[in-house]
């Protein structure tokens, strides 16, 4: 595989969040690139972290009592985290970007459309009025609204919710940002609708080359987007790779657990595979691997060590023991 | 995000039971538990007023008039050289009574209106809630200046303009949570189930909006001790010499240009009266009103 | 909106309607005879049939209420007993003064109340946060007519550089005014502070500073002006407080608005005077609420729109 | 599934239509939210019968309105050879025992004041099946264990307790009375990935031992075609096509169908299949269009479809469609 130049690097991420019930530990060790023009996939089950991991990026943790507590996230040679709050302020939104799982409330209800989108440009642009609102047209008409003149003259309300994402992927967009974060961008959204959207999403990436990560629970919506993926559970990340080599052929049991449980289109099965068990509680969080006590291949050493990552070359990573042929990554 | 942390909880020992729950979150609020611990003194004093006051409240001596504070009169004297410190320890059991006796009817039958109307719906909330609008048209205090103007002055009379005008707040509230809760997927799960009105009403509402009926009945009492001792101040409530705190206070009108210690003690008594029972009633209202699924 | 407003309007009028009713039942709701209570013990059978016959009380009730809604629509509210003068000018003088300490009043507390607001609701955990609650929670539980008295006894006893009664001046205006805006600044900033928290979380505002807004931006234009709307409709609920409360501060200050009048009025069995204010005060009360929904209506486009 | 002639289908519904009135404004003129518009099934002993649609189509009206939990403008409900549809609530009383619901959210669907086993127990004690309370607990017990509980779980508070194993608590109530019928709606939406296979595979399970008749509602239509024996499509309260399960994947008819199946993700990243992206949002159910209802989102869409709303069609004696596409071809043969 051709290798890019890494417009995004996490290293050793590390997100907890100090509750008054104790701390929660959102993101644990966490490392990834993102590589200039591709789209990194992040999946997992509710609670696995992958939504903190964007909040991390973006340094959204205001009004929360959540803090990056360890790492480094480098961006075009910088590393955000030690940047002032008022420098990352001049990077969300122009750089980088996100749109958020719930169209329906992700908008201000007492703005107008066009106000909401233009307010990013005049931020970070130094355009006026009447300029930003020209911008806010084209985007909008970009992104296949009909009417275009009037939306921007109209509420949130007004619009379904179809509409209203698209209306965020025109607000994410744009600032032409280098990264777009995208939580969840469909989940909210009937299946004709996610279609439209993801076939959106696909047609502005091809257009702009932003670079994507993509966060989902749904592992059709990463096979069909998705150039490399990251799997994450417990807070950790269990394995990436490309998305066709992990698809193909998942190195990590949970991985393995997860593909084999979804009903699949075609597939008549009398029973579905089943991973045992429930996600743990994070404040009895088991010792060794954090899947060991739901893992059908679980061996005694899963129980008591938490196994490394473990390499297998071209980004392909498995955080396993079973997987120690591979070269282990400190 | 934090919410999984409290999921799966089935597997850790304890059993939560909703007051369990309630009795955790309480017990971290610091203003909530002082004014837990003020309230508890307050009904001490409010029962033994009579046992722990030094002097009689009807116990003149006109050779210390308008006295103020001193080692033998704590809050010194009024103008008939009565004790102000024992005179205001039992106005406590006044306005306590006043407050309590007259919100705890407004809560009992508020309630049931409010949760009639809201389940029944129809002509019938049609009409509770025009009459509770047309009790809520008139500004606060009028309602019970006018009461009191029609009953005549009074402290019984005093408590029925309470009533009267407290009613509808109950009602609403009530009839708000009835209406919520009446659409809840759990009460349709009951009704799917075959539960009849009565049942759904009194296992399943009741319950549900009696945390709001708390929280309404501790800030109500505050509103209702304030409105008691405001109709007093203004002639219209507690008679001489009932040691009435807004009585004791409009006494003390006349005397303001001598003297601060008559005016200054009745009215700080009315204030951390209210101010237990407001703090109360945050305190509670962040205990139980985030809804009990969310623990 | 058109709608939204024709319907608050008439319901606002149906409520003033039936608030009329009360207010006309008033009089005949007074056990006993109230014009024997009115003309006193000593009077004449004479006397209490002519005052009876004058006003209309030996009519049937509707016919009664009948006479009594016509009088009032062409701005006749019957005689005072006591000066025998028309109350509409008996009220007159005492009504702009009302009005006058009411909208110092209401002006004050929602400005600082706001301002304080989102002062303490910005700033939670910190001191500032601590000392803007302590203040909420002190002036909703202060009883009106203590603090003025205390700021009688220091502004005008002590210090002696405010007037403490009448309403002869500006400067006589500052403490009621003060007085009267108390509960109501403490309120407003309560209700700012806690609606402003809730917006804050509201995902909108992640949004807004998702796209890299400064974070006075984020306050003011996002979550302020959504907590706008709920902080308006609190402000009209305790607009009535606000009104009874007047005839607690006109008392304490002796000012000569319409509050002092209604308690003298009671004292003095003036009745009608007694009916008409309650009608007043209640006017007031339920057409400021239409206000608001108005202004509800305004800042919310959902319902602007409708 | 066999259908034997002695015993009656537990569900034959006939032309339902559940219209809620709704007045905008003071002066609004009175429209119809048609959430039902005509909806005829019936769903054979032990058959799961699967309805799918998209978020506004009336599925989870459907659900409501053969509970009898909200009034039905016209049409007929037959549960197990009785006519329910004109049933008063105090008839309606004695009948809730064979039908029981599986609601979607878990977190809402019990009572927080509750514990699991009072959850469990409230239709046991509604319907007074129990001589003694010692007989609701055993009751109980067994419940909590067919679905996966353990013991212990009986004394603790929803609130305690994961999605998954709230859904397990709804659905231990849902058989406490050997329902004939049980309707889910969306079961298994709320709940992650690896604990949704746990609660299909329960559901299948329980249907296997308990000999149960499902009507399950969900818009996933891979986990509708896993669990389901015959399928029915809903678009704007209406059905669009109805098959049994093999032939309505194999052999989707309906454009609707058609495009619903190519919008779904495939966990295959090399799979390129042909995608039909629909136009537009779904209409209002309040002003749907006229005709067809699909036919503005409809790439075959022809002038007849504007007029005219499509009658049934029947392919093979379990596969039928609505839709002019085919109504043509039966004129040409």
């Amino acid at each position: 595989m051709t290798d890019r130049k890494n417009i995004l690097e996490v290293k050793n991420l590390s997100t907890y969040f100090f509750t008054d019930n104790g701390v929660v530990r959102a993101v644990e060790n966490l490392s990834f690139k993102l590589q200039e023009g591709s789209t990194l996939g992040i999946v997992g089950e509710s609670g696995s972290g992958k939504s903190v991991t964007a909040l991390s990026i973006m340094g959204l943790f205001k009004g929360t009592t959540g803090r990056v507590v360890e790492g480094e996230i480098i961006f075009e040679g910088k590393d955000l985290l030690k940047l002032s709050e008022e420098e990352r302020r001049g990077i969300r939104g122009k750089d980088i970007s996100m749109i958020f799982q719930e169209p329906m409330t992700s908008l201000n209800p007492v703005l107008k459309i066009g106000e909401q989108i233009s307010e990013a440009i005049i931020e970070h642009q130094n355009v006026g009025k009447s300029e930003a609102m020209e911008q806010v047209v084209q985007i909008l008409k970009d992104t296949g609204l009909p009417r275009v003149e009037s939306i921007v003259n109209e509420y949130p309300f007004q619009l379904s919710g179809g509409q209203r994402q698209r209306v965020m992927i025109a607000m994410a967009l744009v600032c032409r940002p280098k990264i777009l974060i995208a939580d969840e961008p469909t989940t909210a959204l009937d299946v004709t609708i996610q279609a439209q959207i993801l076939d959106l999403m696909r047609r502005l990436k091809e257009r702009s080359g932003t670079s994507i990560i993509f966060i989902t629970h749904s592992l059709g919506v990463v096979a069909e987007m998705c150039d490399e993926v990251l799997v994450m559970y417990c807070s950790r990340a269990m394995e990436t790779g490309n998305v066709k080599d992990v698809f193909k052929d998942p190195l990590h049991p949970y991985t393995r657990g997860l593909m084999a449980s979804i009903p699949k289109l075609g597939e008549r099965v009398e029973e579905l595979y089943t991973i045992p068990g429930n996600v743990p509680n994070p404040r009895f969080m088991p010792k060794g691997c954090k899947f060991a006590p739901r893992c059908s291949e679980a061996m005694d050493i899963c129980h008591e060590e938490e196994p490394p990552f473990f390499d297998f070359g071209g980004g392909r990573t498995s955080r396993c023991w079973l997987c120690s042929n591979g070269r282990e990554v400190k | 995000m934090e919410k999984t942390a409290l999921m799966n909880q089935a597997e850790s020992g304890d059993i939560r039971t909703p007051f369990s729950v309630f009795w955790k979150k309480f017990k971290k609020q610091k203003t909530g538990v002082v004014a837990a611990v003020f309230f508890v003194i307050l009904v001490f004093v409010a029962i033994f007023c009579y046992q722990l006051a030094p002097y009689g409240i009807n116990e003149y001596d006109y050779s210390s008039v308008m006295q103020p504070p001193s080692a033998k009169h704590w809050f010194g004297t009024d103008e008939f050289g009565r004790d102000l410190f024992s005179r205001v320890l039992c106005g406590t059991r006044i306005s306590l009574s006043v407050g309590f006796l007259s919100v705890t009817i407004v809560a009992i039958v508020g309630s049931f209106i409010g949760l009639f109307s809201g389940y029944i719906g129809g002509w019938f909330d049609t009409i509770i809630m025009s009459l509770s609008d047309v009790l809520y048209a008139f500004p606060g205090l009028i309602l019970a200046i006018a009461i009191v103007a029609i009953l005549g002055p009074g402290l019984t009379n005093v408590v029925i303009a309470i009533i009267v005008f407290r009613i509808p707040i109950f009602a609403r509230i009530v009839r708000g949570n009835t209406l919520n809760l009446k659409n809840s997927v759990y009460i349709q799960a009951a009704r799917s189930l075959g539960a009849s009105p009565a049942r759904i009403l009194f296992v399943h509402i009741l319950p549900g909006a009696l945390p709001s009926v708390i929280v309404q009945y501790s800030i109500s009492i505050s509103g209702s001790i304030m409105t008691s001792a405001s109709l007093s101040f203004l002639g219209m409530g507690a008679k001489a010499p009932t040691p009435e705190w807004g009585l004791l206070l409009s006494n003390a009108r006349i005397y303001i240009f001598t003297s601060l210690h008559y005016a200054m003690f009745p009215g700080l008594a009315i204030f951390l009266t209210v101010l237990c029972f407001n703090l109360l009633g945050d305190a509670l209202r962040s205990a139980l009103d985030p809804k009990l699924s969310e623990m | 909106m058109l709608r939204y407003l024709i319907k608050r309007i008439l319901s606002a009028f149906g409520t003033m309607l039936l608030v009329s009713v009360v207010a006309f039942l008033f009089i005949r709701l007074i056990p006993g005879d109230p014009v024997r209570l009115m003309v006193g013990e000593d009077a004449s059978y004479e006397t209490v049939m002519n005052v009876t016959r004058k006003l209309g009380l030996d009519k049937p009730l509707i016919t009664q209420y009948g006479i009594w809604m016509k009088g009032i629509l062409q701005g006749d509210l019957g005689t005072s007993f006591r000066t025998g003068r028309p109350v509409l000018e008996e009220i007159a003088p005492r009504y702009g003064k009302t009005v006058r300490l009411a909208l110092i009043s209401i002006s004050w507390s929602v400005i600082l109340g706001m301002l304080m607001g989102v002062w303490s609701g910005t700033n939670v955990g910190k001191w500032q946060d601590y000392f803007g609650v302590t203040l909420t929670v002190a002036g909703q539980a202060v009883p009106a007519f203590w603090i003025g008295l205390l700021l009688i006894y220091v502004f005008g006893v002590r210090l002696k550089v405010l007037p403490v009664s009448g309403a002869k001046n500006w400067k006589a205006l500052i403490l009621p005014a003060f007085t009267m805006g108390t509960s109501m600044a403490a309120t407003v900033t309560r209700f700012t502070r806690s609606s402003l928290l809730e917006s804050l979380k509201e995902d909108y505002i992640r949004t807004a500073r998702a796209k890299g807004l400064k974070e006075r931006v984020v306050i003011w234009k996002h979550g302020f002006r959504n907590s706008l709307i709920s902080v308006v409709t609190v402000i009209g609920m305790n607009f009535g407080a606000m009104l009874g409360g007047s005839v607690l501060i006109e008392e304490v200050f002796v000012y000569p608005g319409i509050g002092s009048f209604l308690v003298s009025s009671i004292g003095l069995r003036d009745y009608v005077v007694v009916q008409a204010l309650i009608l007043l005060l209640s006017a007031h009360y339920v057409f400021i609420n239409v206000f608001v929904d108005i202004v509800y209506a305004i800042l919310n486009p959902e319902i602007r729109f409708e | 599934m066999i259908q034997k002639n002695k015993s009656p289908a537990p569900l034959i519904v006939k032309d339902l239509k559940v219209y809620y009135p709704v007045r905008r404004g003071l002066f609004g003129k009175l429209q119809h939210v048609k959430a039902l518009d005509g909806v005829s099934f019936e769903i054979a002993k032990g058959e799961t019968f699967g309805v799918v649609g998209e978020s506004g189509c009336g599925k989870s009206t459907l659900a409501l309105a053969i509970a009898k939990l909200v009034k039905l403008t016209s049409g007929q409900i037959i549960l197990d050879g009785e006519d329910i549809s004109h049933y008063s609530a105090s008839q309606m009383q004695p009948v809730r025992k064979k039908i029981q619901m599986i609601f979607q959210d878990p977190y809402a669907s019990l009572n927080p004041r509750m514990t699991v086993r009072d959850i469990v127990a409230e239709p046991l004690i509604i319907h007074n099946v129990c001589k003694s309370s010692k007989e609701v607990d055993e009751k109980v017990i067994e419940l909590l264990r067919q679905v996966g509980l353990d013991d212990y779980h009986a004394n603790r508070y929803a609130h305690q307790f994961s999605g998954g194993q709230r859904q397990r608590i709804g659905i231990a109530r849902s058989l406490a009375l050997d329902p004939i019928l049980v309707i889910a709606d969306e079961p298994v939406s709320a709940l992650d990935v690896s604990i949704q296979s746990q609660v299909l595979n329960l559901l299948s399970e329980l249907k296997k031992h308990m000999h149960l008749t499902y009507l399950f509602i969900a818009h996933d239509l891979s986990v509708v075609e896993h669990i389901s024996d015959r399928v029915g499509v809903m678009y704007l309260g209406e059905f669009v096509e109805v098959s049994d399960r093999d032939d309505l994947y194999n052999r989707p008819l309906h454009p609707y169908t058609q495009a619903l199946l190519s919008a779904i993700p495939s966990i295959d990243p090399e799979e390129k299949k042909e995608r039909i992206i629909l136009e537009g949002n779904i209409p209002s159910p309040i002003n749907a269009p006229s005709g067809c209802k699909f036919h503005p989102r409809c790439r075959h869409c022809m002038p007849i479809c504007k007029e005219l709303s499509p009658k049934k069609s029947v392919i093979t004696d379990k596969h039928y469609v609505y839709c002019h596409l085919y109504t043509e071809k039966d004129k040409k043969e």
